[in-house]
């Protein structure tokens, strides 16, 4: 037994985690989500704002880690979008761009009475990360003189009178790494007092903890804040509570309760070889 | 002039960024300074392909092992580049339907988005969805709780994996009493993030920024010049 | 294990599953439109008024501007109705698209049977398309209206910029950056390589100026200010117990921790002590962490499997 | 006190009424005021306002059901005349009044960013109901020309930490390099190192070193490299094999010149084989099926990774792991270090690995910095201390204004806030920026 398991083909243990991800997403098992603190600080910084309010959308991903990310940007534009916000869309990273155009496709489907340039518009990708953002704190001309359909921001209703980002009511940040979430809460929320709450990988998420509550209004992290997030909107707007594709995240969690699971089982079985051997002096 | 020169840049564009951040006046000074530094940032993605090219051309000419996927990688680039730049299956900006040039190069159904569809995004994605399977790999070999300090992180990790899917609840659900439900995993995480977690990540993230400053100043102060090479 | 026997398990492996994969896809083929995609053609067209401008229009005439262009109809919303009055129409060109991203997708998959020519080729792709892709974004997205629309406002918006505002004229200080470029691309010549410090310099002094505020400002000033916490908690009820004790843990804990990164104390006595509980800390905030990171990994699969299961098989609604 | 909320209620009433019998319009906001922002460069102006008599969130209407509800305003609209644009030529649409915001009801204050350094403004503002209706304007008393201040005083107090955290580091500096002894304590990691090399030469196997996949321009590598050069040195000394793969071209340049360097000074030149330090690709994951590639077909005996480490870095300890190989890892990275510590011997985290870095060289700027880091560090804990005592005082003595609360307040928003200087007690000085 013992033997079997020490040297044991590590494909099997590969298979094990391929059947356990694909066994849930086949019968498509759905568990209950409790809303938990952070799901709720986040969806109360969106919705407490009064209808109408200006958001800045940063997707600072790219399609690698959109398994984690595309179902919280996805909620956070349609929860803007219920509420009527005026959405200004950016991507600090290069393959962000078509991340937005993602959530674009998502208002023109679903929110089809939503006009391009005066509830929603776009900006184009612009390099250089945290200088991005510490430009567009003071000026947003200067990076984006106009917007992705190249239109001057002056002849755009929702941006004409928009000097720089200090004017928005609240930063929304889909991140993935660097730039990402810490550069926007050191360039733009610290020190201009900006509120922002962030959508962020599970890899990041810890790190932003400490920033809560008055550097970051609240912080998703990874798939399973995404499904505490959707069920917070479904209990708030029945609407999006009817539609499929805003239950993405949740539908994930079933694989990774699974998984998760088996993570923990490979551990302790991992643990008890080795205590085991190296009671036996092998190890 | 090799070297005091660039020096001489770096302490200046450092500083101005500094007082910029504290004098009204020098704003201004900054905001070009970071515009340039802006624009100078796709000079260095451009440098990027420029060595991927000449790293894999070096590959090809000498016949290194496994130059054949050099090849592959340098038909790609190029490919990628050409119907990229020249918008290649792209419509005009219905906006300025005369301009053949205005149109987005990432247009849906242009041949760009065709690869970036049916190419670059699965093949990144997959990549590093590859992860997943290390981590099972890695849980079952190489996690150990050698000491107290590695025992402290699995169970941690143990209780936060359970804690944040449906287990951490349905594992308590009936027999716990109502005064004990702060046991409850989900709830255990929660408690985890907020104290331990951020009192750590608080330790390191300031320790960090200390580091953050000592290097800057010393690259401001012009005492560290690795970055100008030798000779 | 001997290298035969690990040919023998190999091939066998291979053989195992390639058979499962061709029953699942003879199966999903004959229960649907496995990796089909259809498509609604949509018309464009502008007619130009007496302005010299365009307008979109219902009615296209001679002498208009006219194409079309395809949307993607989601397996969801595919009616047998829409394929008969021909208003959906199969789209060749994305279905071997998806049939190629599912194979490149399984190349990859493939390395964890072990290493071979089709992972091998999936990855020399995947280093050549990103590149040439980021290179792409950067030089419309930001080279063009950045740069050489400061500097040539009306070659640009004459030709990729129609809406550009030509009024301010070309700004003649843009040449530094572009001069910058061009010496930073130096660095990809034999010799001169040294040119491109000047540029890397700018870089490097620019960061170090902004990364030095921005740290101390959040994450130095900030956090010491979000640390301050009382350590007395009294609320309507008067004194407040559990909220006193985590106010407690966390500066505890916070101090502690940041006693063990101290290099010029010696860990002994108390300050060995306070260090030790600092480490334990830590290594909680690590196992959380660890979690987390895990979480993500486990998604990243969970949305590739249903992209095969879901857009390509069909077992699944696709997205 | 409830009499006069009725009082209060019937007056609102009875001007609802009025404003109904006239034009049907709502209530007009009050008390209009601008100034010039303060600590800025002149480019905006502060503009306050009281709520309009019908606005719901006005504190008169509580009980909303009393208000007409075709009066309640929806938003405010903001308009602004250029009166003087000094010397500088003003649009003629800037000339008259011309609509800058609208922000909606219950909003008292907003900031125009729109305007220019020494020019003249006058405002205005009407309250707007939900029938479009607008009330009466009200003219600002005071025209308002946006100044520009020398300095930032809100952030006076950012200004002195900066030179004080940076001032440790440039004397330390400074002492390290006069030649003076800094003392920094020793790494228990590094004896971990040396056995692990010990334990490869008796086992007749190579020790693999990683420096981590970031280029040489990223301190962490530097730091991998100093750590490099001991175990080198070791392994010289040692007559062991070390096999150093690289993911940047530059990496394994600088790693050949410290490996060499090492030997040298170890006394066996002649053992040194350069092509022992090879570059595989920049390829992130491509690098590490490399590296473990390696490590399954020779079976190094010890395994050392010292730099900045992404993704890949369970990849390798896995891999090292199953071989049975010694590891001993070291990064700064956050993420990754959960996996090095739980899979390896032993783990250098964060600053630790730099602190080794600087303990192995004698190079003055990594000990100086070290040890200014220290000072910086100590002023933290002292400050964080200091403040948590007045906050404890503060609610131990039921939050008055007693002198506890006076100093937390002072080191949270003067000290650690953006309210400048101000003055002990003084609260918040400016209108702007108080992000606490």
């Amino acid at each position: 037994m013992l033997k079997t398991l020490q040297n044991l083909d590590r494909r099997w243990i590969f298979l094990s985690m391929l059947l356990a991800v694909a066994i849930p997403i086949l019968t498509r098992t759905v568990f209950p989500e409790v809303v938990s603190k952070q799901a709720k600080m986040v969806f109360d910084a969106i919705e407490d704002l009064p209808d109408g309010s200006n958001v800045l959308m940063s997707y600072d991903f790219d399609p690698a880690s959109q398994g984690e990310l595309l179902p919280m940007a996805q909620a956070f534009t349609r929860h803007c979008s219920v509420k009527g916000h005026k959405q200004y869309y950016m991507a600090l990273w290069p393959l962000g761009s078509p991340m937005v155009d993602l959530s674009i496709d998502t208002i023109q489907s679903e929110y089809p009475d939503m006009i391009y340039g005066e509830d929603y518009v776009k900006f184009d990708y612009k390099a250089g990360g945290e200088a991005v953002i510490r430009m567009i704190t003071q000026d947003l001309r200067g990076m984006f003189p106009m917007d992705s359909k190249g239109v001057p921001l002056d002849n755009i209703p929702m941006t004409k009178n928009i000097k720089n980002i200090q004017d928005m009511d609240l930063i929304v940040n889909v991140s993935a790494g660097d730039p990402g979430t810490k550069q926007w809460v050191q360039f733009a929320a610290t020190p201009f007092g900006l509120t922002t709450v962030s959508g962020c990988t599970g890899v990041q998420a810890p790190q932003m903890y400490p920033y809560i509550p008055e550097q970051l209004a609240g912080v998703l992290g990874a798939i399973k804040a995404a499904a505490e997030y959707e069920a917070a909107i479904d209990e708030a707007y029945p609407s999006i509570a009817e539609n499929p594709r805003a239950q993405e995240a949740k539908r994930r969690m079933g694989p990774q309760l699974v998984a998760h699971s088996l993570m923990i089982g490979l551990i302790v079985i991992g643990n008890w070889i080795f205590f085991v051997s190296r009671k036996r002096g092998q190890a | 002039m090799k070297r005091t020169v660039p020096l001489i840049i770096a302490i200046v564009a450092g500083f101005v960024l500094l007082i910029a951040n504290f004098i009204p006046f020098a704003e201004s000074w900054g905001l070009t300074a970071q515009e340039w530094f802006n624009i100078l940032a796709v000079g260095a993605m451009v440098l990027g392909g420029g060595n991927l090219v000449k790293l894999h051309l070096m590959k090809v000419s000498s016949k290194r092992k496994g130059w054949g996927y050099s090849v592959v990688t340098i038909a790609c680039f190029f490919g990628t580049l050409f119907f990229g730049l020249l918008k290649i299956g792209v419509h005009p900006n219905p906006l300025t339907p005369d301009y053949a040039w205005s149109g987005y190069y990432l247009e849906n159904g242009s041949t760009l988005w065709w690869i970036y569809e049916h190419m670059v995004v699965p093949l990144t994605s997959m990549m590093f969805a590859m992860l997943a399977f290390y981590v099972a790999t890695a849980a079952f070999r190489a996690f150990r709780a050698k000491n107290t300090e590695a025992t402290l992180l699995l169970v941690t990790a143990g209780v936060v994996l359970l804690g944040r899917t449906y287990a951490g609840v349905w594992l308590f659900e009936g027999w716990l009493p109502e005064s004990m439900q702060w046991l409850r995993f989900d709830n255990l995480t929660v408690w985890i993030m907020d104290i331990p977690n951020t009192a750590g990540t608080r330790a390191i993230t300031i320790g960090i920024a200390l580091g953050v400053v000592a290097t800057s100043l010393r690259i401001l102060l012009g005492v560290d010049r690795s970055y100008l090479g030798q000779d | 294990m001997s290298t035969d026997t690990t040919k023998q398990s190999n091939a066998l492996i291979w053989g195992v599953i390639f058979i499962i994969g061709a029953i699942m896809l003879i199966w999903s083929m004959s229960t649907s439109r496995t990796g089909q995609v259809w498509v609604t053609a949509q018309q464009h067209a502008f007619t130009q008024l007496s302005d010299g401008s365009y307008t979109s229009t219902d009615a296209p005439a001679s002498g208009d501007i006219e194409w079309t262009t395809y949307k993607k109809v989601s397996d969801r919303d595919l009616t047998q109705e829409m394929i008969d009055n021909g208003s959906a129409t199969l789209s060749w060109s994305r279905t071997i698209g998806l049939w190629l991203a599912a194979i490149f997708t399984l190349f990859i998959l493939s390395f964890l049977v072990g290493d071979n020519p089709a992972y091998k080729f999936a990855e020399a792709m995947v280093v050549g398309t990103s590149a040439g892709y980021v290179m792409v974004i950067g030089l419309w997205d930001v080279f063009v209206p950045n740069l050489l629309g400061k500097l040539f406002p009306t070659l640009v918006q004459s030709w990729a910029l129609p809406g550009m505002d030509v009024a301010a004229g070309s700004q003649l200080l843009y040449i530094v950056p572009a001069i910058l470029i061009v010496m930073l691309l130096f660095q990809l010549m034999p010799s001169g390589g040294w040119i491109s410090r000047w540029p890397i310099a700018f870089f490097i002094g620019i960061t170090a100026g902004y990364r030095m505020i921005g740290y101390v400002e959040a994450d130095l000033v900030a956090q010491i200010k979000a640390g301050i916490i009382p350590l007395w908690i009294t609320g309507q009820g008067g004194f407040e117990l559990w909220p006193t004790v985590n106010a407690l843990l966390l500066t505890i804990a916070t101090l502690a921790a940041m006693v063990y990164f101290f290099f010029s104390i010696e860990h002994k006595g108390l300050v060995g002590k306070t260090a030790r509980v600092g480490i334990w800390f830590l290594m909680i905030t690590f196992g959380a962490s660890f979690g987390y990171t895990v979480m993500g990994r486990i998604a990243l699969l969970a949305a590739r499997l249903e992209f095969l299961f879901g857009d390509w098989l069909h077992f699944i609604p696709s997205s | 006190m409830r009499k006069q909320i009725h009082h209060i209620l019937a007056f609102v009433m009875a001007l609802s009424m009025a404003a109904f019998a006239t034009a049907q319009s709502p209530a007009p906001p009050s008390a209009l005021s601008v100034s010039d922002t303060p600590n800025d460069s002149g480019k905006s102006v502060d503009v306050t306002w009281s709520l309009s008599e019908t606005d719901i969130f006005n504190p008169l209407n509580a009980d909303a059901t009393q208000m007409n509800p075709e009066l309640i305003v929806s938003v405010y609209r903001i308009e602004r005349m250029v009166t003087d644009s000094s010397s500088a030529e003003a649009k003629q649409e800037d000339l008259q009044w011309r609509q800058i915001a609208e922000p909606s009801a219950g909003e008292t204050s907003f900031v125009d960013r729109t305007v220019q350094l020494g020019w003249t403004y006058n405002y205005r503002v009407c309250a707007v109901d939900n029938q479009g209706e607008a009330s009466s304007w009200i003219v600002s008393e005071s025209l308002v020309k946006p100044t520009m201040q020398i300095f930032d005083m809100s952030k006076a107090w950012l200004a002195i930490f900066m030179i004080l955290f940076g001032g440790f580091v440039a004397y330390f500096i400074n002492e390290a390099r006069s030649g003076k002894k800094l003392w920094v304590r020793k790494i228990a990691g590094l004896e971990a190192i040396d056995e692990a090399v010990g334990r490869a030469t008796e086992m007749g196997r190579p020790v693999l070193f990683v420096a981590g996949i970031q280029d040489i321009n990223e301190i962490q590598t530097l730091a991998g490299l100093t750590v490099l050069s001991r175990v080198a040195k070791t392994a010289a000394e040692y007559g062991a094999q070390i096999e150093v793969p690289t993911c940047r071209s530059l990496v394994m340049a600088a790693a050949r010149e410290t490996v060499e360097a090492a030997y040298l000074a170890a006394g066996a030149p002649d053992s040194y084989q350069p092509d022992k330090i090879h570059y595989l690709t920049d390829e992130q994951f491509a690098f590490v099926a490399g590296v473990t590639g390696y490590m399954v077909r020779e079976e190094p005996a010890a395994c050392i990774y010292m730099g900045g480490f992404y993704a890949e870095s369970l990849i390798l300890a896995e891999t090292g792991n199953h071989i049975g190989a010694i590891q001993v890892a070291g990064t700064a990275m956050p993420s990754q270090l959960p996996f090095f510590v739980a899979s390896c011997d032993y783990t250098l985290i964060g600053e630790e690995f730099f602190a080794a870095s600087a303990y192995l060289s004698d190079d003055p700027l990594q000990i100086g910095s070290l040890k200014g880091q220290d000072y910086g560090k100590f002023l933290s804990v002292l400050i964080l201390i200091i403040g948590i005592f007045f906050a404890t005082t503060a609610s131990l003595s039921g939050d008055g204004d007693g002198f506890g609360a006076g100093a937390r307040d002072y080191i949270k928003n003067n000290m650690l806030g953006s309210e400048g200087l101000g003055s002990f007690g003084g609260g918040n000085t400016d209108l702007e920026g108080d992000d606490s």
